[in-house]
């Protein structure tokens, strides 16, 4: 598999959050800036890219049956793993994404490719898989974690963009400028689609 | 335990943190199934059914076997895991046992395994501190409010089968701006209690 | 004989003379009383901003009909309509860009991405509200005035000496009495405002929701005239925030005061300009009783418990919200349906 | 007194004052007469005459071809020129048998009776049969199937309609003023066929001159009772006249005889008299000829088959450029674009309008005003149905009561976003009924 398609597979075509929509639940909930959007996206790439590649040197030895709560227990502790990474180096951004962090284990797009195609596929192109998946995923977060904050708090990365003046609508990063958000985007993406 | 305290915990988990809108959890089903009044309904009792057991089977599994042997840092693995073979068995049993009730819920219960907000309820329940009580009523709110949701949702997007939405905006995009005015909505219960 | 011009239209041949313009004009002529009445009370400000929300709303329903490739339908006064009831939720001394936001927020999200009128599911100037309240709380809740004609800050339109509304007055009150003030304070806000005052709008306020006696004007020409509204939703609505207020509204059960919680806040405007929204609103009569019962609760929960002092807009887009599952639950028993 | 009507329904104008007190006129038997073999619903009746035939009025040229269909007679005496499709006022083509008058108007021998007192029940329903009447007040429903009830139903009552509810049309009311003995012998034809004694008549306040006149008349009539209706559309629907006189309601998807009634309309009973007293078969029929647009308004006796130009012409012509010409009551009726459609069985009426007062109406977004609502004699909710129609999701219509619906127009005439919900429903309508003739 050629790796620029992989990426331009996960990146555009087939974005898991724009396009599968899998994975709603962080992609809304802690995206109220892109710091926080940016940490879960690589979160879960970090845990996209260990279970990709465990599941895949393993996919001989799992029985047909049971692969399911196999495939769980991978990433449960890829997840687990995660957890006190940050909790040991990233202890602020760690409180603010609370309780999303275990929750990366419920994440659909993770499971999805697991199922879909590291059970399928070599090494290395679960490991290339893994990486535009996450890439894609990531940019979604952050692309909506930026329009939040720039909107809703007049910041980038908690610099101020502009001057006093700016009243950023503060409504943007709160849970109802999270839906806003990604429907508008939705909107915009199929609109432009359209047109072309 | 106050009569007050049940009362609060109720309201909290229904309107005020509403999961769904508040919280951001349990979103899939909440866009995957609310084409419909009656599945929304039907989904709903089913959450309702799986988050309540879920929410005693991890208590308890956390009091008795995490705490005890001082393994908290494997909730995640142990959480998951109780509640997919939980989901697992109920699906079995009430196919064997309730037949009308499977055949009404059971096309959802493989959906809940996914569904966050299960786990997230059972995460919380412990993160709050919650007795054994307050954590079964707190299940059986958060499921409430995650109906409610749904089923208002459902309603909205019946009556919006019938609207004539701009081609951009159909599907996804007019969902998310409807949960958006609904959100935007709840957020009248910001600071009851 | 030639009649190669007749006509050939589908039964009924007779209509009536009413179309969904004359509608939306009889209410812009419903809320002029109000108009003048907040213009006489808070001055040029006040008729900027009103006239501000026309002319956004207008013009971004315009802008979007456009982008969709769509008829414009601006002239059926129904933009209008939103942009004077936006207005009249915002308080006179909002920034005008505010104003022009809240009124392009609430023609966007709140109608034509559903696919404009008659689709929305949330009443549009309610949701620009919401929206503007969520996003710059501040100055939505800086009220100033009222500063009467003749009176030197009449023409002014920045002077803003902020006052407490009636509402945010007693939601204050309230707060201290439950960390320990005494409870007979509640009964002095209901003294510091006069019944007249607030009856004619001269209080602080919202610039259109303040003057009941203007706004009533203008609803019974609607409810009794032009019949386009019918009892059913202002009468429970308000009716259901009054027993509430006098039941547990004061110091003690059943003192509550109710024509202060009937007439200071939004109440009045909701009940007989927002509530009756047809587009958002039951269309069964059972289910319009259920709608001004249920927002009524919501209200009054809202200003009692919650965290604003006024719960009017939220209560009507929370039964907005909920109109889809009434009117499917409230059908009208068919004629001859054989009872199940 | 207290009025006695059906809940919701509209208040059009009436109207009816351009002809309400103008005595029926007959039109000159006419040249030529087109006479379509499908008047009625049901099966077409089979042609018995060939081109060349000469026929002499009141002569079989169609039988009836079915358990529901009708007899079709010659309307004027002549011959038989053509047999050809003919565009009729619903816009469908029928086959239709031309005649072209010899002038003599020369009739069949015709069998009367002085009395009925020794007929049967099923002596006078064969009279009936054979004479082709058919339901006069528009739907054309032939009158002898009505009149035989299953064995299981129970007929308490025979009710007339005269509520003629639809604004314009006095042709029911000249009726009752001008043949009221008739009409009364002719219910009487009915309760025997019935084999019932209970006769109620319904008549709106608007009509009040032929309310006193039966009532005068039928003093010494126990069995026939004479009730006032307040004016509303549409009375004259059969279930709400049904509900508005004896308060029960037709169940839905039933027939008035689940409830015990058959309805017959006054004109109807007019044949019924004319067919038993006088042996003519159902050739002619009085009709209310009105509207702004024609010179000379005026009600009508006329021979079936005789084309609405014809019926124009001799009411004076137009007044001004006519723009629209209405087959029927405005409220149902049909548009005509053509003049050579003939008259048939159920035309009640030919209501001209002058150009300038007609409107064409743009559609515009259902506000869910619910005035719709509010109006429905059927308590169905016809602004959520027309949106069903819209989007051809049959399967919801059908859940709602799409099928109860009268198709009255009630809603149609209320609506100000001018949407033709009739029409979106009568889709509806007829591809469930199509999807149901498929099972």
């Amino acid at each position: 598999m050629n790796i620029i398609e992989a990426f331009k597979n996960g990146l555009f075509k087939e974005n898991p959050v724009f396009v599968l929509m899998l994975g709603l639940c962080p992609t809304l909930g802690v995206t109220s800036s892109l710091e926080n959007g940016l940490g879960i996206g690589l979160a879960t790439t970090f845990v996209l890219i260990g279970s990709n590649l465990v599941i895949s040197l393993l996919k001989s030895v799992i029985p047909k049956k049971i692969r399911i709560p196999i495939f769980i227990v991978v990433i449960a502790s890829f997840v687990t793993l995660v957890d006190m990474l940050m909790n040991a180096y990233f202890q602020v951004l760690y409180e603010k994404l609370g309780i999303f962090i275990p929750l990366i284990v419920v994440n659909c797009v993770i499971l999805g490719r697991a199922e879909a195609f590291a059970s399928k596929n070599g090494l290395f192109p679960s490991f290339i898989d893994a990486i535009s998946m996450g890439a894609g995923f990531t940019l979604a977060l952050s692309l909506i974690g930026s329009i939040r904050e720039i909107t809703g708090n007049g910041t980038i990365l908690n610099i101020y963009l502009f001057g006093s003046g700016f009243e950023p609508a503060l409504i943007m990063i709160l849970p109802p400028g999270a839906f806003f958000t990604i429907g508008l985007l939705v909107g915009a993406k199929k609109y432009f689609e359209e047109r072309r | 335990m106050h009569l007050a305290n049940i009362f609060t915990i109720i309201i909290a988990a229904v309107f005020v943190n509403n999961f769904v809108l508040m919280r951001f959890l349990g979103l899939c089903p909440f866009v995957g199934v609310s084409k419909k009044i009656e599945t929304s309904v039907g989904m709903g009792f089913a959450v309702m059914f799986c988050m309540t057991l879920a929410g005693i089977v991890t208590w308890l599994c956390n009091k008795y076997i995490l705490v005890r042997f001082n393994i908290e840092y494997l909730q995640t693995i142990m959480f998951i895991l109780v509640i997919a073979s939980l989901v697992q068995f109920v699906e079995l049993f009430m196919k064997k046992f309730l037949p009308a009730l499977y055949q009404a819920l059971g096309i959802f219960l493989p959906l809940i395994t996914t569904n966050c907000a299960v786990l997230g309820v059972s995460i919380l329940n412990i993160d709050q501190g919650y007795n054994l009580v307050e954590t079964i009523i707190n299940s059986v709110a958060v499921a409430v409010g995650f109906t409610l949701a749904l089923v208002l949702m459902a309603g909205m997007r019946e009556k919006l089968e019938l609207a004539d939405i701009p081609v951009s905006f159909r599907g996804a995009g007019i969902v998310f701006i409807t949960a958006g005015l609904l959100s935007l909505a709840f957020m009248g219960f910001i600071g009851i209690l | 004989m030639e009649n190669k011009k007749l006509l050939v239209t589908p039964a009924p041949h007779a209509r009536t003379s009413e179309t969904v313009t004359s509608v939306m004009m009889d209410v812009v002529v419903a809320l002029i009383p109000a108009i003048l009445a907040s213009v006489y009370f808070f001055g040029i400000k006040a008729l900027v901003v009103i006239v501000t929300c026309i002319v956004f709303s207008v013009a971004s329903e315009y802008v979007c009909q456009r982008l969709m490739k769509r008829p414009i339908t601006i002239s059926d006064y129904s933009a209008v309509v939103t942009g004077i009831l936006l207005a009249f939720c915002l308080p006179p001394t909002i920034p005008w860009y505010l104003a022009a936001v809240g009124a392009i927020f609430a023609i966007v999200i709140g109608k034509m991405v559903f696919g404009g009128l008659g689709y929305n599911l949330f009443n549009p100037a309610l949701v620009g509200r919401a929206f503007l309240l969520a996003s710059w709380p501040v100055y939505m809740t800086s009220w100033s005035g009222p500063e009467k004609f003749l009176e030197d800050k009449w023409m002014s339109l920045s002077d803003a000496t902020t006052k407490a509304s009636a509402l945010s007055v007693f939601k204050e009150t309230l707060m201290a009495v439950k960390k320990g003030a005494p409870i007979d304070s509640l009964k002095e806000v209901y003294n510091n405002f006069s019944l007249s005052d607030l009856f004619l709008g001269n209080v602080p306020g919202s610039l259109g929701e303040t003057s009941v006696l203007f706004l009533l004007l203008g609803a019974f020409y609607l409810w009794f005239y032009k019949k386009h509204i019918t009892w059913h939703i202002p009468v429970t609505y308000i009716g259901t925030v009054g027993l509430l207020a006098w039941l547990f509204g004061g110091p003690a059960f059943m003192q509550g005061n109710v024509l202060f919680h009937v007439t200071a806040g939004g109440l009045i405007l909701g009940a007989f300009f927002m509530a009756t929204d047809m587009v958002t609103s039951p269309i069964t009569k059972k289910g319009r009783i259920i709608f001004g019962i249920g927002a009524g609760i919501i209200v009054f929960v809202i200003r009692i418990f919650g965290g604003y002092p006024e719960g009017v807009c939220y209560s009507i887009l929370l039964m907005n919200a909920a109109t889809p599952l009434i009117d499917r639950y409230t059908k009208p028993r068919r004629f001859g349906e054989v009872k199940a | 007194m207290e009025l006695k009507t059906f809940p919701q329904g509209i208040h059009p104008s009436d109207s009816k004052e351009l002809t309400q007190e103008l005595p029926v006129n007959q039109m000159p038997v006419p040249k030529k007469v087109v006479i379509p073999l499908s008047q009625h619903i049901g099966a077409p009746a089979t042609c018995v005459v060939q081109v060349g035939d000469f026929v002499k009025t009141g002569q079989l040229i169609g039988e009836s071809s079915g358990f529901i269909s009708a007899n079709v007679h010659a309307s004027i005496s002549g011959k038989v020129v053509e047999i050809k499709d003919a565009l009729t006022a619903t816009g469908a083509m029928s086959k239709a048998v031309v005649i072209e008058g010899d002038g003599k108007d020369e009739w069949v021998d015709m069998k009367r009776y002085e009395s009925f007192d020794d007929l049967t029940s099923e002596d006078l329903k064969k009279i009936i049969e054979e004479a082709g009447i058919v339901g006069l007040g528009g739907a054309a429903f032939p009158t002898n199937v009505k009149l035989s009830p299953p064995a299981d139903k129970n007929i308490e009552y025979l009710i007339i309609n005269s509520a003629e509810c639809e604004p314009y049309l006095t042709c029911d009311y000249r009726v009752m003023i001008e043949r009221t003995m008739d009409t009364i012998k002719g219910m009487k034809i009915f309760m025997k066929i019935l084999g019932i004694n209970k006769c109620l008549i319904g008549i709106e306040n608007n009509k009040i001159g032929a309310y006193n006149t039966y009532r005068k008349m039928l003093e010494n009539e126990p069995d026939i009772d004479v009730y006032m209706l307040q004016t509303k559309y549409p009375q004259g629907a059969e279930k709400s006249l049904i509900k508005a006189l004896i308060n029960k309601e037709v169940p839905s998807g039933g027939l008035p005889m689940d409830v015990g009634v058959v309805v017959q309309n006054v004109g109807t009973v007019l044949a019924a008299y004319e067919a038993v007293y006088k042996g003519k078969p159902l050739i002619e029929r009085v009709m209310t000829v009105s509207g702004y647009g024609i010179r000379q308004p005026q009600n009508l006796l006329v021979r079936l088959g005789v084309s609405f130009e014809e019926i124009i012409n001799y009411c004076g012509s137009f007044v001004e450029t006519p723009g629209k010409i209405i087959c029927g009551g405005p409220m149902m009726g049909f548009a005509q674009y053509d003049l050579s459609v003939p008259v048939v069985k159920g035309t009640s009426g030919l209501l001209v309008f002058p150009e300038d007062t007609v409107n064409t109406y743009e559609e515009s977004p259902c506000i869910r005003c619910a005035k719709c609502v509010d109006a429905c004699p059927q308590f169905l909710v016809p602004s959520e149905l027309a949106k069903y129609g819209k989007k051809y999701l049959w399967d919801r219509a059908e859940e709602n009561g799409v099928m109860d619906c009268v198709e009255c127009g009630s809603c149609s005439y209320v609506c100000p976003a001018k949407i033709n919900l009739v029409q979106y429903i009568k889709l509806a309508k007829n591809e469930i009924n199509i999807r149901r003739r498929k099972k």
